[in-house]
C-alpha cells in the first residue's frame, strides 16, 4: 500500500542521525519531526531565525514573535537561540545544517528540483528553498511520486522553473525510497506492498533495480 | 551619546516621497514595522518599490499598500499568501523580483557593511541567474548578487534607546537588523523605548550608529498568520 | 540540544597535527583562548600557520608559539609588539601575511557563512593588493578576497553551554564570534560553563552550530598590554 | 610657534561637528578626545569592537576585557555598545562612521597616505588603517609636517609603501591647516606665529597658497 505523508515523513526520519541539525521545510516535511527516534540529539532550524525549534505551543501560549519558516507558532527547547536572517543564511550556505528535508513538484534522474512556480499559474516565490538546495550537501526530497493526474514527477528532466541543479541526493516518495546518482533514481526500498513494476510504471525518469529491493520497515 | 529619537512615526517618515525604494522588516506578519506601513498608507506615497521578505496578507502589513496601489514593484522571497498581490501581478499592475531568501538577506547585510556586490551560490541555474555575471570558484559555481540600494529602511525592534540602539525578540528579529544602515535613513518602531544606559552594551544586536531615527511606535497589532497550538492532555 | 562540551583542554585540541592552519580569536592580548594556546605549546605541533590579528607579546599568547619555534606562518593585520616576531620575520624563518584588519575579519565571516570570496575597498592601490583581482564598481575599485580555509578555530567566549551556545564580554568579542564556524573544526574556551537554558535564547551571540567542541577553561591570567588609568581627583 | 601634539588635537578637534560618530587613531588622533566641545553629541568608535567609548578608567577599575584599539584599557559612555570585529568593519566599509582621524609618515598632493610600513626596518602591520582610508569620506591626518632629519612629510608622492590611494582630504601639522585636492596642498590656516613661508619652506608638495591665511585659533 502506497504511504501517506505520515508515512513518507517516517520513513524520512529514519534518516536523521545522531547530533544533526536539520532545517525542515513546510509541508510533509514538517512532519518528520514527529517520528525521530527520541535517544537521539537532533536540533531543528528554521530559516528565518531559530535554532532549537520545539513543538507548537499549548493554546493559549503561543507568542506572535516566535513562529517557524511556516508562519505558525512554536516553542523552543532548552539550548535554542534566536538570530537574524543574514546569520540564518550563514548556517544554511555555510554547510553547518547537515540535513534538508524540503517538498518538491518535480525532480530529475540528474538531481535537478523544481519546487517553486508553475509559469502563469503559481507564483508564490522560493523563500529559502534556492538557497537550501544549493549549499546541502544531503538534502531529501518528500513528495508524492505523481502528480492528480497520474503523471509522473520523479522525470528525466523538469519541465517546471528549477529551483537547484544536480542538488538532489535522496528522495522519499508515497511508492519509494530512490537515490539519485549517475543520471539516474536508484531504487532502495519499496513501501510497503507496492512492487517494483508499479514504481517503474510510476517513474519517467531512469529507475536503475539492482537485486532484491526490500520494504521499507516503518 | 548621539540622540536619534524622534516624536512620532509622522516625524519619523518625513522625506519619503514617490519613488523611492523602501526596505521593510518582518517574516510574514512577524516583526513588520506597522506604525511605518500606516503611516506610509496616509502619506499616499506612490509607485515606491519595496523590498521585504514577503508581501504581507491583504488586510494587513504590506498588503494594505498593495491595496492603495502605492507599490510599483515588490522585491520578496516569498509573497503566497496575498490574493490581490497574485491579481496585480498577473494582470502585470505590480513588477515584481522574486530573489532567494538567503541572498535578499545578505544584499542587505552588504549594504550595510560597505560590500558592492557579493557571489552566491544561490540560484545558480535557474531563473534567477538569468542575466547574471556567474564564475567558479574550487569546482562550485556563483551567481553574482549586487548590494541593495534604497532610501529608507523601516524596521522594528522590541526595544531601543534615544542612542538607536536596538534589541529584538524572537523570530521577529529576522530581516530588521540586517536592514539597518543598509538604507540612506533607517528609520526605527519600538515596542519599548527604555533610558539610555538601560541596555546592555554586551547584548546590543544593533548599535545605535546604524540608526537614524527611532520612535515609540503604538497600538501593535502582531497578528498571527498560522495559529498553531496543541492541546493540553 | 546537540552536545559539544569536552572534558578539558587535551580532549578539545585532539586532531591537531604539524602543518595545520588554525585560526585564534583576540585582539592583543584581550579575548585570546589562553588555555588553547598553552595546550598548542605542550602538543608541540610543527609548522603550524596561524590566523589572528595579533601576534601575541614574547612571553605571552602566540609569542608562546614563536618561542618554540611552531609557527611557519603568520597571517595577521598588526605584529608590532613582539621583538621574537620581529626578529624571526626579518630573518626569513617565519613566513607573514599581512591583512588589513577588516579584511581579515570579514575572510573570517566569508568561510563561517559559505562566500567563496568577497570584493573589498581595502588595500586597493597598496601592495596588499598585489596580483589580486582588482574590480570598479559604480566609480570604485575593489580588490577580491577569498575566505579562509582552516583546520581547527580557537575561540574564547564568557560564557557557553554544553549546546555550545556562546556569550562574550566587552571587547574580547573581537574576532572570536567571526571565527565561529570559520574552520573545520571550532573548539570554545569559556570562563564559565553554565547549563544549557541558562543563557537568553535572545542574547546568544554565537548559536551552537557553529561550535563542534566546547570546555570549561581554566586559570585565566587576562593579561593587559597597556593599562591606562586616570586618577581620582 | 609650531604647534605640539596636544596643540594639533585641539585644531583637529575643532573640525569634529555635532552628531558625529569618530574613529580615532593610535598615537595624536587618540589626544583629539580630549579637547572636543562639550556641548555637542560625539560618539567614539574603535575597531577592536565598542563604540561610545569614554575616558580612561579610575585606577584599580580597569578591565581587560574593555580596551581600545591601541589595547588600552578604557570606559564606555552610557549608550555604548559591543560587537565583533566583522561588524565593526561593516561601521567603518559601510561609511557609518563620519570622521577618521589617523596619523601618517607621509602624505602626497593626490591625496595618498603611508603610515604602515618602512621597508626591511618597520614592519608592524596595517592594523585597520587600509580598511579606514578606503571607506572614509572624511579623513584628517595627524602629522609633524617634517621628520626629525627636517625632510618633508608633506609630499608630491609617498616614498613608502602606501595604505591608501587619493583618500586623504585634510591635514592637521605642527604648522599647518591643509586641505588636499586637484592634487595640491591648500593652506587654510597656519599654526599661530609661524609664517607662510616657513611652511613653504617645509612642504615639499605643492602648496597653493591664495590669499591671505588666517592663524589657527586654539
Amino acid at each position: 500500500m502506497a504511504l501517506d505523508k505520515n508515512g513518507i515523513a517516517k520513513r524520512i526520519a529514519q534518516e536523521v542521525q545522531d547530533g544533526f541539525y536539520v532545517n525542515l521545510g513546510i509541508g510533509i516535511p514538517t512532519l518528520v519531526a514527529n517520528y525521530v527516534r527520541e535517544d537521539i540529539e537532533v536540533e531543528f532550524q528554521s530559516e528565518n531565525g531559530v535554532l532549537g525549534m520545539g513543538p507548537f505551543p499549548f493554546d493559549g501560549e503561543e507568542d506572535a514573535d516566535i513562529i517557524n519558516a511556516g508562519k505558525q507558532t512554536i516553542t523552543t527547547m532548552p539550548g535554542a537561540s534566536f538570530f537574524d536572517s543574514a546569520t540564518s543564511f550563514a548556517m544554511i550556505r555555510g554547510k553547518h545544517v547537515d540535513l534538508t528535508i524540503l517538498g518538491a513538484m518535480e525532480v530529475a534522474e540528474n538531481g535537478d528540483i523544481a519546487n517553486w512556480k508553475i509559469p502563469d499559474k503559481m507564483v508564490k516565490g522560493m523563500g529559502g528553498a534556492m538557497d537550501l538546495v544549493a549549499s546541502a550537501e544531503n538534502i531529501i526530497v518528500a513528495m508524492m511520486h505523481s502528480n492528480k493526474r497520474g503523471e509522473s514527477k520523479i522525470l528525466k528532466q523538469c519541465s517546471l522553473p528549477l529551483t537547484g541543479v544536480g542538488c538532489v541526493t535522496k528522495v522519499v516518495t508515497n511508492l519509494a525510497f530512490l537515490e539519485v546518482k549517475n543520471n539516474a533514481f536508484h531504487l532502495l526500498e519499496r513501501a510497503p506492498g507496492v512492487s517494483v513494476e508499479e514504481i517503474q510504471k510510476a517513474t519517467e525518469g531512469t529507475l536503475v533495480v539492482h537485486g532484491d529491493i526490500p520494504e521499507m520497515m516503518i | 551619546m548621539i540622540n536619534k529619537k524622534v516624536k512620532n512615526v509622522q516625524e519619523a517618515l518625513k522625506g519619503v516621497k514617490d519613488n523611492m525604494t523602501l526596505m521593510l522588516g518582518g517574516f510574514g506578519l512577524c516583526g513588520i514595522p506597522e506604525n511605518a506601513i500606516l503611516e506610509l498608507v496616509n502619506l499616499n506615497v506612490k509607485d515606491v518599490t519595496c523590498i521585504s521578505n514577503n508581501a504581507g496578507v491583504d488586510d494587513f502589513g504590506l498588503g494594505l499598500l498593495l491595496q492603495n496601489k502605492q507599490i510599483k514593484k515588490m522585491i520578496s522571497s516569498y509573497v503566497g499568501e496575498n490574493d490581490e498581490f497574485e491579481r496585480q501581478m498577473l494582470s502585470g499592475e505590480l513588477e515584481v523580483e522574486l530573489t532567494p531568501q538567503g541572498t535578499l538577506a545578505e544584499k542587505c547585510r552588504a549594504a550595510q557593511a560597505g560590500f558592492p556586490a557579493f557571489y552566491t551560490p544561490a540560484g545558480y541555474g535557474t531563473e534567477v541567474a538569468e542575466g547574471k555575471e556567474t564564475r567558479e570558484f574550487v569546482g562550485k559555481m556563483y551567481v553574482l548578487e549586487p548590494a541593495f540600494k534604497a532610501d529608507f529602511a523601516f524596521v522594528k525592534a522590541w526595544k531601543g534607546d534615544a542612542a538607536g540602539n536596538l534589541v529584538f525578540k524572537g523570530t521577529s528579529r529576522n530581516f530588521n537588523p540586517n536592514m539597518c544602515g543598509a538604507a540612506k535613513i533607517t528609520v526605527v518602531e519600538v515596542e519599548e523605548l527604555v533610558e539610555v544606559g538601560a541596555l546592555d552594551p554586551n547584548h546590543i544586536h544593533i548599535p545605535g550608529i546604524f540608526v537614524q531615527r527611532i520612535f515609540q511606535g503604538t497600538n501593535y497589532e502582531k497578528r498571527i498568520e498560522q495559529r498553531t497550538v496543541r492541546q493540553k492532555k
